[in-house]
């Protein structure tokens, strides 16, 4: 190629560029800001955000369709795959669901369990969503530091359950196991731990100058705006409403051990920062609590295969806000429609407006605030019928499309 | 409070029926914006849950979800597949944007006043115009599949 | 044959690649990890491996990219810290190259290298380059004068304007203990330049991915990274040069081989102490943003130079 | 800062993993296994198994009083198990168990697939 028509490429190239005042800018759906796939399309004036356009859909796994083939029990590893942070919040609320369509009663002891490790989630979120503000404005020290404490925590709940993520823990009427013997004691050290930890970060991010100006006053949202479009979880909560499924329609055992609801009033990032700090504090003195008051008894009752028919709602606090479910039952093994709607679904509206007339830089830890589960909210397209095809694409064969489509595109 | 949902129903010629922890209002289509309004106002409602789509066969049933307290709280609407049109509800509660967006993709349910109606929000832009919406009765992942060229 | 040996170009390769593998091995630590441990002893060998892995990459020119800037680019972004470096007094109180009015040329490198950063982020005609590029000369033009008035004050202070005569000048004391605001600003700036944390905002790579190294890759980006690194090390050697007196120290021996291995020495011992300081204060701080960082170039930092070098011409 | 040099003067907190031994607990869910002795080939895991792990193969024919009816005994497409333990509950002869293997990385799928259960009992 001579150097003229490399030089016309260039100027037929402008126009992608986009020199425009008003520049396109792509945020996704790959970005290293992002863990998981999705389109944000920004429109910039200069460093400035004047519009976000979000396309999400990056991640379908057309999970709510697979449930429709799905016997009752093998959905809840299905929907435990959903998310991997949250996964027990999403195995409880379709186990609650379903629960709450038949008569029977879930042992006390079993309802405790789950309190223990749906709180533990809670923490191991946060403090992953803590570590990652570090990453986004970064802070790679912080990140590190938070995630090594995060350690703790995940390790209590391998003890506990087996796995660090996908616990497969829950199940109709109660846990799948009891409670390792002297689990007690490395729980109470563990919770202790990490109740220091937060005490030495809350005063870091007080007193961390650098930090302090990339959170403070940034992605600000008020009460109005919190109330028209309807955030749930911490987003909520920072703006000084208090909502929390856990208190206010208590399932597992929240209805005996009480959570205070922490709320912050300022509602921008710094805020988000105190607020999950206060409620690791307060997930920690849930676990303490339960663990002392935690009864004897069965863990577990026998369920049966076929779920009666009806429709059950059900919702949990999950860590980062309401998730909520819709079963129908037609009286099958088979559940005729789930519908899940997780909180970011509900949190992205509001982080759209957040980010409204801030600069590029402020992209990542505002867009991430609202500490998003892509993977959660996509669910739905494309699917695999069944077992027996593979649509694994062969090494060659990649090559080979990747070649035509250079032609093509070459040619065209 | 028992009587609320009833008095909302009558004005709106609906039925009230009730689960074991849900009440559900079913009204027809063109009054699903009025009935939402009327429940998000009921003291201690504060925001749509989201809004569910179901097929039925003929008819793709609609709900919105509110809840407050310990209970449950659904508007239904059933519109027909032949044309799957029902009124928007962002205008009073504009959160719907994003769930009306979702289940206009999946279900075909034509939401008329959305915002984000004609964008697609979760479906690949290869999907074909002429294939059934993914999530209805007769959509056939096989034929999909083939219409979309990944076979 | 010592420009390009022992206190030359391979010399100084050696040393930005330690400087590397050394920044690295201590952010690790300082975070708890344990850093690159394969690679030879304590993964010492690591920045060579990554080097030579890159150099065998696939390079892919982005379409629309300025192919000859694209190729002609790295090597002169390479030769601007590499001759710099020459400048520098190492085994002796002379360097290699030595020039009366040799800080001159220096600042001029420093001018080259960004102006070359700029050009070859624009080149690549990547969006984030670009936005990349608008903030790499926003920030360059906030740093440049604090860091000219920070080089100049050494000088006021030596009445002498070749590197070899200021760190003649420092034989009884150290110019970091007569101006200490100068050297602090020295640091600062030297962070921005090497887009070191907290001002790493032109390749900040949870917003704009790679910055303006986004299109590059195969050899021109292990290339451009040795650069940095060489960057890294020329900075802290014209630290260690301008405040710490250079390689001058207590002369031992009567031997001229053994004291130009003593000075050496004392040379590197300052320079891995100024680069250790370097990367102390990149793992304890947040990025922040370039609105900011401008705002703290022109209201804190330039101010503060201006007066050091009020200071030390009162002292002179 | 000041933490930061502790941390620096503190052990490392990574575990060595390649060049050292991961530790597991004790509740740890790794690679299926099967006693082909034990296993009557009844095909409840198969039923159970969210993954579709299990299929069920004929492996031969027994007689039973006056019938014959036909033998099948699991194989374990290990590649696809989710190791949820579902089939390891619901086996009611304790013929499987969940072992501590996690390091299941293969070059061919075909390696992972488990058809211990089939050399038994023919």
């Amino acid at each position: 190629m001579s150097e003229a028509t490399g030089s016309e490429k260039r100027e037929a190239g402008a126009g992608l560029m986009e020199y425009s005042p008003e520049g396109l800018m792509p945020f996704g759906p790959v970005h290293p800001a992002l863990k998981e796939p999705e389109y944000f399309k920004l429109t910039l004036e200069g460093e400035r955000i004047v519009d976000v356009a979000p396309r999400i859909g990056y991640v379908h796994r057309g999970i709510e369709r697979a449930a429709q083939d799905r016997t009752w029990v093998k959905n809840v590893y299905l929907f435990e795959r959903i998310c991997g942070i949250c996964s027990f919040a999403h195995s409880i609320a379709y186990a609650q669901g379903v629960e709450s369509l038949t008569e029977f009663v879930i042992p006390r002891r079993a309802k405790y369990i789950r309190l223990v490790i749906a709180e533990l989630e809670r923490i191991h979120s946060h403090l992953l969503w803590l570590g990652l503000v570090g990453h986004w404005t970064g802070f790679e020290t912080l990140f590190m530091w938070i995630w090594k404490d995060r350690e703790h925590v995940l390790d209590q709940l391998e003890a506990i359950t087996g796995n660090r993520v996908h616990k497969s823990f829950a199940t109709f009427g109660g846990v799948r196991k009891d409670l390792p013997e002297g689990i007690e004691p490395k729980l109470a050290q563990a919770t202790k731990f990490v109740r220091e930890r937060v005490k030495y970060y809350r005063q870091l991010m007080e007193s961390e100058e650098t930090l302090v100006v990339r959170t403070k006053g940034v992605g600000k949202i008020d009460q109005n705006i919190a109330r028209r479009l309807c955030p749930v979880g911490p987003l909520l909560r920072c703006t000084g409403i208090e909502r929390d499924v856990r208190v206010e329609d208590p399932y597992a055992a929240y209805d005996e051990i009480v959570p205070e609801v922490k709320t912050q009033t300022a509602g921008d990032i710094a805020s988000l920062l105190a607020l999950r700090l206060d409620e690791v504090e307060e997930s920690c003195r849930l676990i303490d609590e339960a663990m002392e008051k935690l009864p004897k008894g069965d863990y577990k009752v026998l369920f049966p295969r076929a779920i009666p028919s009806g429709e059950a709602m059900f919702h949990v606090e999950a860590p980062r806000g309401e998730l909520f479910y819709f079963v129908k039952s037609t009286g099958s093994t088979k559940p005729e429609r789930v519908k899940i709607r997780t909180p970011t679904m509900a949190n992205l509206l509001t982080a759209k407006e957040m980010l409204k007339g801030h600069t590029l830089a402020d992209v990542p830890v505002v867009l991430t605030g609202m500490d998003p589960c892509f993977g959660c909210m996509d669910r739905i397209t494309v699917f695999d019928p069944g077992k027996g095809k593979e649509w694994t694409v062969r090494g060659e064969a990649l090559r080979k499309y990747g070649i035509e489509y250079y032609r093509r595109r070459a040619g065209s | 409070m028992p009587g609320e949902l009833e008095s909302i129903a009558a004005s709106l010629e609906g039925q009230v029926s009730k689960g074991k922890k849900y009440q559900l209002i079913s009204v027809k289509p063109q009054r699903v914006v009025e009935a939402c309004k009327a429940v998000s106002a009921l003291p201690g409602f504060y925001h749509l849950s989201t809004i569910t789509a179901l097929d039925l066969g003929k008819e793709i049933s609609v709900y919105y979800h509110f809840w407050r307290g310990r209970e449950f709280f659904a508007v239904r609407a059933n519109v027909s597949k032949d044309n799957p049109s029902i009124p928007s509800v962002t205008a009073v509660l504009p959160s719907a944007t994003l769930y009306e967006a979702e289940v206009a993709d999946l279900f075909g349910v034509r939401f008329e006043g959305n915002p984000m109606t004609g964008r697609k929000l979760l479906l690949p832009d290869t999907y074909p115009k002429d294939a059934p919406p993914p999530m209805t009765r007769e959509a056939d992942p096989e034929k999909i599949r083939k219409m979309m060229g990944l076979e | 044959m010592q420009l390009l040996t022992f206190p030359g170009l391979t010399f100084f390769v050696c040393v930005a690649f330690l400087f590397e593998w050394l920044e690295r091995k201590t952010a690790a630590r300082m975070q708890g990890r344990r850093g690159p441990v394969v690679t030879g002893p304590f993964g010492i060998l690591q920045p060579v491996a990554d080097f030579f892995k890159l150099t065998s990459k696939q390079e892919i020119i982005p379409e629309f990219s300025d192919r000859f800037v694209l190729r002609w680019g790295p090597p002169l972004y390479f030769a601007a810290p590499a001759i710099g470096l020459a400048f520098i007094p190492v085994v002796g109180l002379t360097p290699v190259l030595g020039h009366p009015l040799d800080l001159l040329f220096v600042l001029f490198i420093f001018s080259f290298s960004a102006l070359m950063a700029t050009l070859l982020g624009y080149a690549s005609a990547g969006r984030y380059s670009t936005i990349a590029i608008g903030r790499l000369v926003l920030q360059y033009t906030g740093f440049e004068i604090p860091m000219i008035l920070a080089v100049i004050t050494p000088s006021i202070l030596a009445g002498n304007l070749s590197i070899e005569g200021i760190v003649a000048a420092q034989g009884s004391i150290w110019y970091v203990l007569l101006a200490p605001a100068a050297f602090a600003v020295f640091i600062v700036a030297a962070l921005a330049e090497l887009e070191k944390p907290p001002f790493d905002i032109p390749n900040a790579k949870t917003e704009i991915v790679g910055g303006w190294m986004t299109e590059f890759s195969g050899s021109t980006l292990a290339y451009v990274k040795l650069t940095k690194n060489m960057s890294y090390v020329f900075l802290s050697a014209l630290a260690v040069a301008l405040f710490l007196g250079g390689p001058s120290g207590p002369v031992l021996t009567q031997s001229v081989l053994a004291q130009e291995a003593l000075f050496s020495v004392y040379f590197l011992v300052k320079l891995f102490a100024v680069g250790f300081l370097i990367f102390s204060i990149r793992t304890a701080l947040a990025r922040v943003k370039i609105g900011q960082a401008t705002r703290l170039f022109w209201t804190v930092l330039t101010p503060l130079s201006l007066l050091q070098v009020g200071v030390a011409l009162i002292m002179r | 800062m000041g933490e930061m040099f502790r941390t620096a003067v503190s052990p490392p907190v990574t575990e060595e993993y390649p060049f050292g031994p991961a530790v597991v607990s004790e509740r740890f869910r790794g690679r299926l296994d099967v006693d082909p002795v034990k296993c009557t080939g009844c095909g409840v895991c198969e039923i159970v198994c969210p993954a579709s792990v299990i299929t069920m193969v004929p492996t031969g024919k027994r007689k039973v009083g006056e019938r014959e009816i036909e033998v099948k005994k699991p194989v374990f497409d290990l590649y696809t198990c989710i190791s949820c333990g579902q089939c390891v509950e619901d086996c009611r002869f304790d013929a499987l168990w969940l072992t501590k293997t996690f390091e299941l990385a293969v070059f061919d799928k075909q390696s992972l697939v488990m058809k211990k259960a089939l050399t038994v009992g023919k």
